[in-house]
């Protein structure tokens, strides 16, 4: 290296930031800027046209004449819509158990290094890159008791299986969630592989030192360890239940009789084919409220813990 | 004139004031060291001088032009990182070279510069690896080279070393200090490392919860702390502080320690008067303990204490020799082959030349 | 990842996306529809011809599934962005609510030309005006109180056509006899309504059927009469074979066709997939009225409404209007599909038997007065209350309702939905 | 590396795994059923589609429904088969993907680069959006694309998908980034890389992970949309889900399943395609920060 030479600087003596200078100051906010005001008009904004659309009575398009809480009288006098309502408890709890459990079990058995790995991870995988306009009549097939499953059973000489949830109407919302969870598992699965693989080794090397069967490692080391994973996991398919939409249109159109309506189905219904959008954009309302009562605690708790 | 003026530059983050007045002038050609305890805003001075963060108030002037708004581009430093931060899609080469290429310079003189860097910091059979095919000792040396490249005015250094393990990093640290030497840049660097700090610096800044507790050059600021935090803060191990009182007799001021038993003269260091009956800390480096042998025959005082011995910790080089006289501890620096264990009492001679003296109720030194 | 490969392929998906919008002048129609099967488009296609003859292109939109369910959506996305297609295929009260939102043409015009108001019912005018003005011209006439028998079962049964319920009822037990599924049956709401509103017209005739559904009479919808409508429609429901959930009307058809089931109560629509099985009315399959509603016709009409898209557009409009009226093109049409012509004028000769009594019972009807329109297909109550009635007749068919519950919940639901 | 084997006998870690891939099969061979029987049923002939288990292999396999399926199919009164929604798909897919991926990646790279006050009351507002149902959405959108005269048009339909993939590609990026060390930034600054030459000589090229998470989930969700692909487009120029559902749920008229489950294949290729071919990089993509929420 030879001497350093200062290499003069022509600014003068105190001089505020150069317009370059503060344009680049504000240059990020430029670029965020457009895609926060999309945000903001076609989320929020709509949000607030579907509230408002809630007051009206609007039918087949919307109108913007105020008539009150008319809306929401209707739809919490629509047995339809406590059916819905149950439903989506019933399919929510399940489909997210499920999901959640049959995830992580099978991620725990990908994880035991695997010899397949690459050909078993996608065929877990593929089912959530079909949409259920694709997968749908095989479904149906499947679960029809004429077509499917009971039949291929009576055939092998099974004649007492017995495998009707699609027809029947107390079960077949539990097809739905049969679907559902054959669906989003194999992401779930994923997303458990994903943590259990980023896990620190050596805290599994410790416990083994320390004496623990697999079983334990897995039950107090491992799955403690993986908490934010069962949290976004949750997260992700919390929504998905709430939009589920395809799945039930796909299997069932929401029947037999309503039992497998489910409040996205019962929003389009009544937007679009009922005529009666103001109740359709007031249950609109009600998901929207269900949605954030789970987003909004756990968008604040994340952001705020990640910056203490 | 400095080449490198800071003036009473603050900084807020959010409610907390991290720097609260920082004033430090550095000449060209300087290595000054920015140390102090994690917290201590050594890291955001650091920040602030590269342009990375804005100033809440204050100047910062490097060869007389204020820069408090220039873009770090156009300060003319050049950064290394504690985590090197070397673009991981990048060849070596293209690291180097990237700051060159930001400037416009042209792809032959941007070739003829790494080349030459690269032949200084003996990387050039690396110029053509990433980042995550080289070892730590390596992403160091690369890290440098990216900022020797540029020539800059200043070059800043945010714990370079602490990375690195502990034999690399004093082999690193003896290659940053030649090539100052070599090439006379000016630099400021930061570390909680008090040997670093040693041995680098031409100038330290000792900094504390955002304020300079001391400037001084590495002597200064070792034998002459400026008060009871540098005194603790700076050595390995640390100053010996020292509990005792001030008492007055026959128009004389002397210090007890260690309950009654030891009275030592004022030390040389302090010229004010001190009225009867002070408390006061006497600091006393390890090195200024030492068996009774081998206390510093032109030492002008010296005090002969037997005390019992806690613990013994040799180094090899030294020893040090843990000695306990009424409840109070201290540590002294013994020759190696000293022949002593736990529980015997030992003749320590306490060279009280090297006395500094605080007052405990401000920790500021008393002169 | 590459990212000079990213933003030329950006770049160069762009420059498609920007290209793929234009669409070269000329003159054409977009027509909105869900014939989207094999017969149904072919007959279609004739139409596209015709048109394509006078100059006219033809831009296809359809959209399947749900008998129209999700056209309409489309529909309102298209309308709503200000860009409606021509025509689109329509269905009684949905052309009223379209309607009443002023975003229809106006078709007098040629209307008076051709003279429409003569040859066209009165019934189907109710739906193809708004205000006096036309705005749609109808395709055709459907008419849903039909039973299709399959003929060698109902030999098998003694071979006489059943006249009323119980008939019908000793019919199916003659079928359960026979080891066939005796009624086929689809469970979709709107076949469960489509079975209901036969089983109404036969339990209280064409008056207690204005009565109840056209009016909505609360008594009517919950008296005794409605009462044994639910009791027959219990009945009726012990004679479905286990898979009928959701089953689409075309595989009940089939199972009849195969002789795996003996009956099937279904529109004139049915006969299309008989006839496309090369079977023969009166030889193969039976169609007669739903027992109990001789007489009485409940018709549907497929209608193209056409939209107001702007006089540059119209004269395509217009030729197209011309076109759907067309007596040549009515024949060739409903021969097809299995519904008899929108109007009056067309000669039966072209069509079959089935045909020939489809035409014969609805002029009976309109002169009669015993015709009208099908709740099930929007042409007598709004979707709202179509979707209503429906929700409560196929809760009741699957037993999440008793008769009973059902009955206490019909007029609930239609006042509600009103 | 979380196996735990080495501690167990050898005798007992072999029952253990042949356990392990028992259960792995049976589980892969339950996922695949839905597969099979789309497969197996297209290369079946109609007749013994309707005499048949659905479950038995094709005796007599044949690909004519796959042709009719690619080139002959009738939806509507045209009978090109599905080919040309196909690539209409494709005109669709690929530039939302682009698009809203790259915003996507600026925004993550805003939000935690180049942080403001408010940042993350900007970013919790925009991951929200992920959750909006998009029924509610229909009609206010009609009206804005009418408006805008996008109505009817592929480019209108990129711009839905691309404003409602904003909110997963931005979570996506700035989970990534958020782990990406804020020295090399620093770094960059000082060495005269402004905003965008950081952001595509520094960020990007190091982003391969999380671009191959989110081209995968924009690229399945905009291919498999069919509420905007049905209510923004029409006709010829529909993408390929609505051109699916026109040929399978016609209403009236034979099913013919061979050919209606041939389309299906069809239609699924492309994102089968993609997650088989990219599903490695999708569990290390999503290692890489998009898990950690």
């Amino acid at each position: 290296m030879t001497t350093i030479e200062p290499v003069p600087v022509v600014e003068q003596r105190r001089s505020g930031p150069s317009f370059a200078d503060r344009l680049r100051g504000t240059l990020p906010k430029i670029v965020l800027a457009p895609s926060f005001a999309i945000i903001l008009v076609f989320v929020y904004g709509f949000i607030l046209w579907t509230v408002y659309l809630s007051f009206t009575r609007s039918r087949i398009l919307p109108v913007y004449d105020l008539v009150g809480l008319d809306a929401y009288y209707r739809l919490w006098s629509q047995p339809n819509w406590y059916m819905a309502m149950k439903n989506l408890a019933i399919f929510g709890v399940l489909y997210i158990g499920l999901c959640i459990a049959i995830g992580l079990f099978i991620a725990i058995l990908m994880d035991q290094r695997i010899r397949a790995e690459g050909v078993l991870r996608p065929i877990f995988l593929y089912p959530m890159a079909l949409s259920f306009v694709v997968t749908g009549t095989a479904w149906k097939w499947f679960l029809n008791p004429g077509l499917g499953l009971e039949k291929t059973m009576h055939n092998l000489g099974w004649e007492s299986f017995k495998f009707d949830w699609l027809v029947n109407t107390d079960m077949a919302i539990y097809t739905v969630v049969i679907a559902g969870v054959w669906q989003a598992s194999g992401f779930v699965m994923a997303m458990f592989l994903a943590g259990l693989r980023g896990i620190d080794g050596e805290i599994i090397k410790a416990a083994q030192i320390d004496g623990a069967p697999t079983v334990s490692i897995y039950r107090r080391i491992i799955i403690p360890l993986l908490r934010p994973v069962f949290l976004s996991a949750f997260i992700v398919l919390a929504h998905m239940a709430i939009k589920s939409y395809d799945l039930v249109i796909a299997l069932t159109g929401g029947g037999p009789g309503n039992a497998t309506e489910l409040p996205s189905t019962f929003m389009y219904s009544y937007t679009f084919t009922r005529s009666q959008m103001a109740v359709g954009s007031a249950s609109a309302v009600m998901m929207l409220m269900g949605i954030t009562a789970i987003i909004v605690p756990y968008l604040y708790s994340e952001l705020r813990e990640k910056h203490q | 004139m400095s080449f490198l003026q800071i003036k009473n530059l603050r900084k807020k983050i959010g409610n907390a004031e991290v720097l609260k007045g920082i004033d430090i002038e550095l000449e060209k050609g300087g290595f000054l060291v920015l140390v102090g305890p994690s917290g201590c805003g050594k890291s955001t001075l650091l920040n602030a001088i590269a342009g990375l963060l804005p100033l809440t108030s204050g100047d910062i002037v490097i060869d007389g032009h204020v820069v408090n708004d220039l873009h770090p581009s156009k300060r003319d430093i050049a950064m290394v990182f504690q985590s090197y931060a070397l673009y991981p899609n990048m060849t070596v080469e293209e690291n180097i070279a990237f700051a060159l290429e930001m400037r416009g310079v042209d792809k032959s003189a941007r070739a003829e510069a790494v080349k030459s860097v690269a032949k200084t910091l003996q990387i050039e059979h690396l110029l053509k690896r990433r980042p995550s095919q080289l070892s730590g000792g390596q992403r160091q040396r690369v890290a440098m080279g990216r900022a020797l490249v540029r020539q800059p005015r200043v070059f800043l250094f945010d714990e370079p070393l602490s990375n690195l393990d502990a034999k690399l990093r004093v082999e690193v640290r003896a290659e940053i200090k030649a090539l100052h030497q070599n090439t006379n840049a000016t630099i400021v660097y930061v570390t909680h490392d008090q040997i670093e700090a040693m041995t680098l610096a031409t100038k330290i800044v000792v900094l504390k919860e955002g304020t300079v507790q001391q400037v001084g050059t590495p002597a200064e600021i070792y034998n002459h702390p400026a008060n009871l935090f540098v005194a603790d803060f700076m050595g390995s191990p640390a100053m010996n502080m020292l509990k005792g009182k001030v008492v007055s007799s026959d128009g004389a001021s002397r210090i007890v320690l260690f309950g009654d038993d030891v009275t030592i003269a004022i030390p040389p260091s302090v010229s004010a008067a001190l009225p009867q009956g002070k408390e006061v800390i006497v600091g006393l480096r390890p090195e200024a303990i030492s068996d009774a042998g081998l206390a510093d025959p032109q030492a002008r005082s010296i005090a002969h204490i037997d005390a019992d011995v806690t613990m013994v910790e040799p180094t090899g080089s030294d020893t040090f020799v843990t000695g306990r006289l009424h409840g109070m501890s201290f540590t002294a620096r013994t020759r190696a082959d000293v022949h002593v264990a736990p529980g015997q009492k030992f003749p320590f001679a306490f060279n009280l030349d090297k006395a500094v003296v605080f007052d405990p109720e401000s920790g500021e030194r008393i002169d | 990842m590459n990212i000079r490969m990213i933003s030329k392929l950006a770049a160069g998906a762009a420059v498609i996306a920007l290209t793929a919008g234009a669409v070269q002048a000329q003159e054409e129609v977009e027509v909105l529809h869900w014939w989207t099967s094999g017969g149904e488009a072919a007959a279609l296609n004739v139409l596209k011809e015709n048109l394509q003859k006078e100059g006219v292109g033809w831009k296809d939109m359809p959209v399947a599934g749900g008998s129209g369910v999700q056209a309409m959506t489309a529909l309102r996305a298209r309308v709503t962005s200000g860009d409606p297609p021509t025509a689109v295929q329509m269905l009684g009260f949905d052309i009223k609510d379209w309607a009443e939102m002023g975003v229809v043409g106006n078709l007098d015009e040629l209307a008076t030309q051709q003279g429409w108001d003569k040859v066209i019912p009165a019934a189907l005018q109710e739906f193809s005006k708004y205000d006096g003005h036309w705005i749609a011209a109808p395709v055709n006439v459907h008419s849903t109180n039909w039973l299709w028998l399959n003929k060698a079962a109902l030999d098998k049964a003694g071979g006489k056509a059943p006249e009323n319920i119980d008939e019908l009822i000793a019919l199916l037990d003659k079928f359960k006899e026979q080891g066939i599924t005796p009624l086929a049956h689809g469970g979709q709401p709107w076949q469960d309504g489509t079975l209901w509103e036969s089983v109404v017209l036969s339990t209280g005739g064409m008056d207690f059927y204005k009565k109840a559904v056209i009016e909505l009479d609360p008594e009517s919808l919950s008296g005794d009469t409605m009462r044994k409508v639910f009791d027959t429609m219990s009945k009726l429901r012990t004679y479905f074979d286990p898979n009928f959930s959701g089953r689409d009307w075309n595989l009940s058809t089939a199972l009849v066709i195969e002789g795996k089931a003996g009956a099937q109560q279904m529109g004139d629509w049915s006969k299309g997939e008989w006839l496309r099985a090369e079977k023969k009315p009166g030889t193969d399959f039976v169609c007669i009225r739903f027992p109990g509603t001789q007489g009485s016709v409940l018709f549907n009409s497929d209608q193209f409404v056409m939209f107001d898209i702007g006089e540059e557009k119209r004269d395509a409009q217009l030729k197209m209007a011309s076109a759907v009226e067309d007596p040549a093109f009515q024949i060739a049409f409903n021969t097809v599909k299995g519904s008899v012509p929108a109007r009056t004028d067309v000669p039966d000769t072209e069509f079959d038997d089935c045909g020939k009594k489809g035409m014969k019972d609805l002029a009976e009807a309109a002169s009669g007065g015993t015709l009208a329109g099908s709740l099930a297909h929007g042409h007598a109550q709004p979707g709202a209350v179509k979707e209503a009635v429906f929700d409560v007749v196929t809760q009741h068919l699957n037993g999440q309702l008793t008769t009973e519950q059902a009955l206490q919940r019909l007029p609930e639901a239609v006042a509600a939905a009103q | 590396m979380s196996a735990a084997q080495e501690t167990v006998s050898a005798g007992s870690a072999n029952t253990a795994r042949y356990v392990i891939y028992a259960c792995l099969i049976i589980l892969a061979l339950l996922y695949l059923l839905p597969l099979y029987v789309m497969i197996t049923t297209s290369l079946k002939s109609l007749d013994e589609i309707r005499a048949g288990d659905m479950l038995a292999l094709p005796r007599d396999p044949s690909t004519a429904a796959w042709v009719k399926a690619w080139g002959e199919a009738c939806i509507g009164v045209t009978c090109g088969g599905i080919k040309g929604y196909f690539w209409n798909s494709i005109r669709m897919v690929v530039p939302a993907v682009v698009i809203s991926t790259l915003l996507g990646a600026l925004n993550g790279y805003v939000l935690t680069k180049w942080r403001f006050p408010g940042h993350k009351l900007v970013f919790g507002m925009m991951l929200f959006a992920c959750f909006i149902p998009f029924q509610a959405v229909l009609i206010p959108m009609a009206r804005v694309l009418g408006t805008f005269g996008l109505a009817n048009s592929t480019a209108g339909l990129v711009f839905v998908h691309v404003v409602y993939g904003l909110g997963f590609t931005t979570l996506f990026f700035r989970n990534y980034y958020e782990a990406f060390p804020d020295e090399l930034v620093k770094a960059a600054m000082i060495d005269g890389a402004g905003f965008f030459r950081i952001f595509w000589r520094i960020l990007l090229p190091s982003s391969g992970p999380i671009i191959v998470v989110t081209i995968i989930y924009q690229f399945t969700n905009i291919w498999n949309d069919f509420l905007f692909g049905v209510s923004f487009s029409s006709g010829e120029a529909s993408p390929m889900t609505v051109a699916l559902n026109n040929l399978v749920s016609s209403s009236t008229g034979v099913k013919e399943y061979n050919v209606d489950m041939a389309a299906a294949v069809f239609a699924a290729l492309p994102t089968l395609f993609v997650y088989v071919v990219a599903g490695r990089y999708f569990v290390r993509g999503l290692m890489a920060g998009a898990v950690k929420g």
